[in-house]
């Protein structure tokens, strides 16, 4: 079975499709669970699966701290539990995942690379996700560390439907910085609000004088690169890859092998437009 | 004095606001170009909430709206991407709600099922209908430019949005206010067997209700998609709360208690110029919501029940 | 007068907005003494009723009990001076059963705050018997009759025993019956010495109950007296201002042509194979008791009860409603016996509740409404009922009881249909103006339309001399006369059959 | 026959999908062990279910609901990772979330105010104050074991959320149904006119309603933190929707109209089997939604209102 909370992200939804296809060529049956962002009911549906006695459980993104308890039942129920972008601890086999730190540093690197260590910043973020979060960490960490990069708005992104939350924020902070100069550049801790900050962008006709930079890597953001919008870059997380290494470590323990490591990263790799096939 | 609170609070709090932040930041906020911005950004908003003043006219609760919301936009920007011409996928996704806004009229009214409970599940079975047909992922490709422009474009400097949305409350207003439905629809609301009694079809108005409610929800859903260029199975999940909040404000306006379109429009510009005025000045998030709390709050109380 | 005061109000003055409803009245209650307070709609008697019961706030005067001077600042507040009320709308909560709406708010507890339900049921059930009120206890009173809930609220009055009770038009939904068991007992708890304020429209009660009577008008207190030393007349003028004979109505010829008929029309239980036709011109009244099916058959004809056996015709065609809009549409119409319920959107204004029959009539190009045009049709009949209101945009809940009736009326009037049914069409309407219901009763027929008037007042039906009377019993009709007089439709009521 | 359907619609529902899960997977969910977890699922819900409860008795919303779940939890756990005994954690927060509720409760009744838009804004004013608390994040570090013991452990072999879920579904159900407060409650909802007239202190019945509903959906999210070993400023928000569908499914059962402690816990078994039972059938999630709306409606139909 298949744990998640966030299914409806683009992302999650990268990694799951993976893992589902790559499953089901194994020849396993494969069931993926949603709960919407709903704690309490992910909670609820790890006793189920486990009740229903799997062979394996991969929980897709959402901090295992919370799941403590029904970690401990799965092991008591002798049901090996795998993470997909979520964290690691004890009673878990492994976890596979996109190092979130590091993808912060990549883009915000190359964002301020570009930059030439100076400009005005926006920022979009959504502390509420521990692994935005942590891009949020990196990203405040370098940007201290850097005088002259200002931050002039930030915004906390709405979920559900951050795409049109952070197109209007980002409508309004365009008519409250209204010069050319008043913002270079706009990071978001992923994908959709750089789409929706590219949209006000767009229709404010300023995309030549603001950049815009997400993560993840998702399809729409990719295409607006290719396409020369002002998004300039994200940092593609590879969920086939990750879904691979998944898949083959669960091959592992189902065929008796030991699984030696317990964090696995999946390659991420800067995507600007001159990579994008 | 005292007594033009009473009866205009919403509409004083509302002008209150607009002082206060063009008092605060005049050269950003009392512009033109952001007050057109202001009626371009809460549109989508307006829209699911005129379906919501049909709803509460009647009495009655639409739950549903967010999934409508979330699946008028994936069936036409399905369609598209699948390569229907995009006009006959919006009527497509527009006849889809419209049937599932009478399925919905049809329960609560003729098998006189209790609206809240029962939208609730419809909502979730239609929100379960729109991960499966988008198989749970954005919906980009394929979407003609065409299809875009009246999300995105502007015409003699407003932009499309608002100028159909202006027409949406302009045409309700004159449903709701002016015609004998209007009316019927009213009594429904007031007092369901007084109206029975009185020869309206109350069923009927409520089908028609909910109806609207369904059409107007999946039309602001294909307009997001519009906008955004691309449709999300949880794109409307935050309108519901907000559409009722904007016409529930607006019942404090005019007539005591009864739903109204300028009232909701009031109610729409409170919330949408709260946002846009607080982003403005930079406010940490957490305190928009506060702050958006207590306006919301003093402006019901500036205004007090006549019956107190 | 040698009996002592026990309850005195001075210079009680109240002002709604736009309207003086009260203007300085002033009058004792003496231990013992039944006092009628009598006025035409809208005087203010209701008005005078609330603020004693800590509902309203006077705007002035003062309120003194066995000599002490009160203070009514809450609804909790009266029942620790010892008064009980009846008021004039039905004050129910539909789903709770008979026990606990008789108890309203004043359920006794026996440990823990629990709620001591076998202690209720024996107080409710002998109060019950001693006045004649057959009523199921745990039925859930939304399933009650009009009737069957009047008595509920009478009951809840006499529960905690009060000292001073006080009545606003309680048996104006009531039939003899009752009405005459509730005389009985409210004789017998004034020999135990409790005080009593009596609010009616009908004449022959406040003379029959009352030892004195205080006449409102316009919220003045215009005249007072023993009873023994005035007379109907004499009341009728004060309330008025002017003298009217009261008379009988001569009775119009009725046109040859039938306008409806029922043939074996049933509807199980409560009606059994009822016949009868109305013809152009005629006024028929239905008498009965309550719960004997009466409302039921109105319901019928108009719709609203699909589920019926035998046949109708109209017009002279067969007439099988669907829906109470189809029997609008052919030209019947019924003003029904629970106006907040059926007849009135409340928090609804005067215009918008006259208009709801109306809509298709006034319907101008893409649905729109011609509120102007409707606005003149309505005031002429507005004027010609001598509604009193202030502005056709006021909600109707700020009316009076008797004013409220009169916009249903006027509603039903406007539409001017072919067959008209009123059902207890003067409950808590005043002299002066059920007066002027029954010339319109008599001017519909004139002009040759169909008249059903169902009353459970034996003068009413007397006053507007209908050309006939149908009498029902338990469902059935026992019989249709053409010439009668009080005893023999009681004798048909009660089954005593020539 | 047609006659028990309509009395027990809902509670045949129920028994109907027991029956149904029991045939189609009898060796896992018919079994001891999976019921025992149901009563675990549900219980958060339940008491949250709870206060809604006692909010639709007094005929009013409060949607404020989901926030103070969120509410609850962060600040319990806040107060406990800084350093606050876990027992004074608790109280504190409770204590909060009582006040909060009076505050509703007093604009709604003493005020007047709607209460579906006062508690939403409330309800976003305190969602405010709980991001403005916790950052934002997740709170885990510094929460003491002793505090995991009530929403981990389990005494007799039944979890001690189930314990508590039971023991405050009783207590309710004994103020609502057998006490005096509990008719003033009722009578308050269903003709606060005629409760008015009567004597009853109808401002004062509904402020504790809203109280209940504040306490209990305090410690909803208290015992969620508890079960899941941090607090999350978004953690209520599920909630919201499915107490209101627990309670108002529940209306449906038992007296038309009322809703009762009981029929919400049906309504609120209904929900978790429901997600319980599809989830060990291994029944996509999409089809999870669809299956559930349909089953609702199902359910809602086969009572029929008695109206009809
Ligand atoms: N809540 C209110 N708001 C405004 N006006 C009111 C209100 N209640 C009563 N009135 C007005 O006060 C006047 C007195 O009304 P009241 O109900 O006391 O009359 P009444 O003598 O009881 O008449 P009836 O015999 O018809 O019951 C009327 O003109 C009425 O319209
Ligand atoms: N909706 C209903 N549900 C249950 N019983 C009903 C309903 N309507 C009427 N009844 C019952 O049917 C019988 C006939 O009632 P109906 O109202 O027709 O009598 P009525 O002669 O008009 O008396 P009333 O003076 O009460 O108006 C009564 O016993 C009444 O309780
Ligand atoms: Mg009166
Ligand atoms: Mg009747």
């Amino acid at each position: 079975a298949i744990l998640t909370p966030y299914l409806a992200s683009v992302t999650t939804n990268t990694l799951i499709k993976a893992l589902e296809e790559f499953g089901e060529n194994e020849g396993w049956n494969v069931t993926v669970i949603d709960t919407k962002g709903d704690f309490g009911a992910l909670a609820n549906r790890w006793e189920d699966v486990i009740a229903q006695g799997v062979d394996a459980i991969i929980m897709g993104m959402g901090d295992p701290n919370q799941f403590k308890k029904q970690i401990a039942m799965a092991n008591e129920a002798g049901i090996p539990v795998f993470g997909g972008d979520a964290g690691y601890i004890d009673g878990m086999v492994c976890n596979v995942t996109s190092n979130n730190y590091t993808l912060s540093a990549q883009i915000t690197s190359y964002l301020f690379d570009k930059l030439e260590g100076q400009g005005k910043l926006v920022k979009f973020y959504h502390s509420a996700h521990p692994g935005v979060r942590k891009r949020e960490i990196v990203f405040d960490a370098i940007e201290e560390s850097v005088p002259d990069i200002e931050i002039v708005a930030e915004h906390f992104v709405q979920v559900p439907g951050p795409i049109e939350d952070a197109r209007k924020a980002m409508q309004n902070i365009l008519l409250a910085n209204p010069n050319p100069g008043d913002i270079n550049a706009v990071w978001a801790a992923w994908d959709e609000p750089a789409i929706g900050a590219m949209l006000a962008i767009m229709e404010a006709g300023r995309q030549d004088e603001i950049i815009v930079v997400g993560i993840d890597g998702n399809e729409q953001a990719l295409e607006m690169i290719k396409k020369g919008s002002c998004i300039k870059a994200t940092v593609k997380q590879d969920f086939v890859a990750m879904a691979q290494i998944i898949t083959d470590q669960v091959k592992k323990v189902f065929g008796g092998e030991e699984v030696t490591d317990k964090i696995f990263y999946a390659p991420s790799i800067l995507m600007t437009k001159d990579n994008i096939e | 004095m005292s007594k033009i609170f009473k009866k205009y609070g919403t509409l004083i709090a509302l002008f209150g606001i607009i002082l206060l932040f063009s008092i605060l930041k005049p050269s950003v906020f009392f512009t033109l170009r952001n007050f057109i911005n202001i009626t371009q950004q809460i549109s989508i908003l307006m829209i699911a909430a005129i379906g919501a003043t049909f709803i509460l006219g009647v009495s009655e609760f639409d739950l549903s709206l967010a999934s409508t919301v979330s699946f008028g936009g994936v069936v036409a920007a399905g369609l598209m991407s699948s390569g229907v011409n995009w006009i006959i996928a919006i009527i497509i996704s527009l006849a889809f709600s419209f049937i599932f806004g009478v399925m919905n009229g049809f329960l609560v009214s003729k098998l006189k099922l209790p609206s809240f409970v029962t939208t609730l599940a419809t909502g979730t079975l239609l929100g379960g209908i729109t991960f499966w047909y988008s198989g749970g992922t954005i919906i980009f490709s394929g979407i003609p430019d065409d299809f875009l422009i009246m999300g995105q474009e502007e015409l003699l400097g407003i932009p499309i949005t608002s100028l159909i949305m202006f027409g949406i409350s302009f045409f309700s207003w004159f449903i709701l206010s002016k015609t004998i439905f209007g009316r019927a629809l009213y009594s429904t609301g007031g007092n369901e067997v007084a109206a029975k009694y009185s020869g309206i079809k109350v069923n009927k108005v409520k089908i028609i209700a909910f109806a609207t409610s369904g059409v107007l929800s999946g039309f602001a859903g294909i307009l997001l998609a519009s906008k955004l260029g691309s449709a999300h199975p949880t794109a409307g999940g935050g309108y519901l709360m907000s559409a009722y909040a904007a016409a529930f404000l607006g019942t404090t306006l005019f007539k005591e208690g009864e739903a109204n379109v300028w009232g909701t429009l009031v109610g729409a510009l409170i919330m949408g110029i709260m946002a846009n005025g607080l982003t403005i000045l930079n406010t940490p998030y957490f305190l928009q919501d506060i702050i958006t709390g207590i306006i919301i709050v003093a402006a019901l109380i500036l205004r007090v029940s006549k019956k107190a | 007068m040698a009996a002592e005061i026990v309850l005195s109000i001075r210079d009680i003055s109240k002002t709604f907005p736009g309207i003086k409803a009260l203007d300085k009245v002033s009058f004792e209650l003496h231990k013992g003494k039944i006092l009628g307070l009598v006025g035409e709609n809208g005087a203010g008697k209701s008005t005078l009723i609330k603020i004693l019961a800590g509902i309203y706030h006077p705007d002035g005067g003062r309120i003194f009990i066995d000599g002490e001077e009160v203070k009514m600042n809450n609804p909790w507040d009266p029942p620790e001076y010892g008064l009980g009320f009846i008021h004039q709308h039905l004050n129910m909560v539909p789903f709770f059963n008979v026990i606990d709406n008789a108890y309203l708010g004043k359920w006794p507890s026996k440990s823990a705050k629990r709620a001591d339900t076998e202690k209720m049921k024996k107080r409710i059930e002998e109060i019950c018997e001693k006045f004649n009120f057959d009523l199921p206890l745990n039925a859930s009173v939304k399933e009650l009759s009009t009737a069957q809930q009047w008595m509920v609220q009478i009951i809840r009055a006499f529960i905690t025993r009060p000292k001073i009770l006080v009545m606003d038009e309680p048996t104006a939904a009531l039939s003899d019956k009752e009405v005459h068991s509730l005389f009985e007992v409210v004789k017998k708890i004034k020999e135990d010495g409790v005080t009593i304020i009596y609010v009616s429209h009908r004449m022959n009660e406040i003379f029959n109950l009352c030892d004195e009577v205080v006449v409102l008008r316009n919220g003045v207190r215009v005249y007072k007296s023993e009873i023994n030393e005035t007379c109907v007349e004499e009341l009728v003028e004060k309330m008025i201002g002017e003298r009217k004979e009261k008379e009988k109505f001569n009775r119009i010829k009725p046109g040859e042509k039938i306008i409806f008929e029922a043939k074996n029309l049933g509807s199980e239980p409560s009606v059994k194979n009822v016949s009868f036709n109305v013809n152009g011109g005629e006024i028929l009244a239905v008498y009965g008791l309550q719960g004997s099916g009466r409302t039921e058959i109105a319901e019928i004809i108009f719709g609203l009860n699909k589920k019926y056996s035998g046949e109708m015709k109209f017009m002279g065609k067969e007439y099988k409603p669907k829906s109470s809009n189809d029997a609008i549409d052919m030209g019947i119409s019924l003003v029904p016996e629970d106006r907040t319920r059926e007849g009135l959107v409340a928090i609804h204004s005067i215009l918008d509740n006259l208009s709801l029959p109306n809509l298709e009539k006034f319907r101008g190009s893409m649905g729109y409404f011609k509120k102007r045009k409707f606005k003149e049709t309505s005031n002429n009949v507005l004027d010609r009922l001598k509604v009193k209101y202030r502005n056709i945009n006021d909600n109707v809940n700020t009316l009076s009881g008797g004013n409220q009736q009169k916009i249903v009326l006027s509603k039903w009037l406007i539409k001017k249909p072919d067959f008209f049914i009123f059902d207890e069409p003067t409950v808590g309407v005043d002299v002066g103006a059920r007066r002027q219901l029954y010339e319109i009763i008599h001017e519909i027929a004139k002009n040759g339309k169909s008249v059903m008037v169902i009353s459970s007042d034996l003068d009413e039906i007397m006053e507007i001399n209908a050309n006939r009377v149908m009498v029902m019993r338990e469902g059935i009709v026992s019989g249709i006369l053409n010439e009668y007089d009080h005893k023999d439709i009681l004798n048909l009521c009660y089954g005593r059959e020539k």
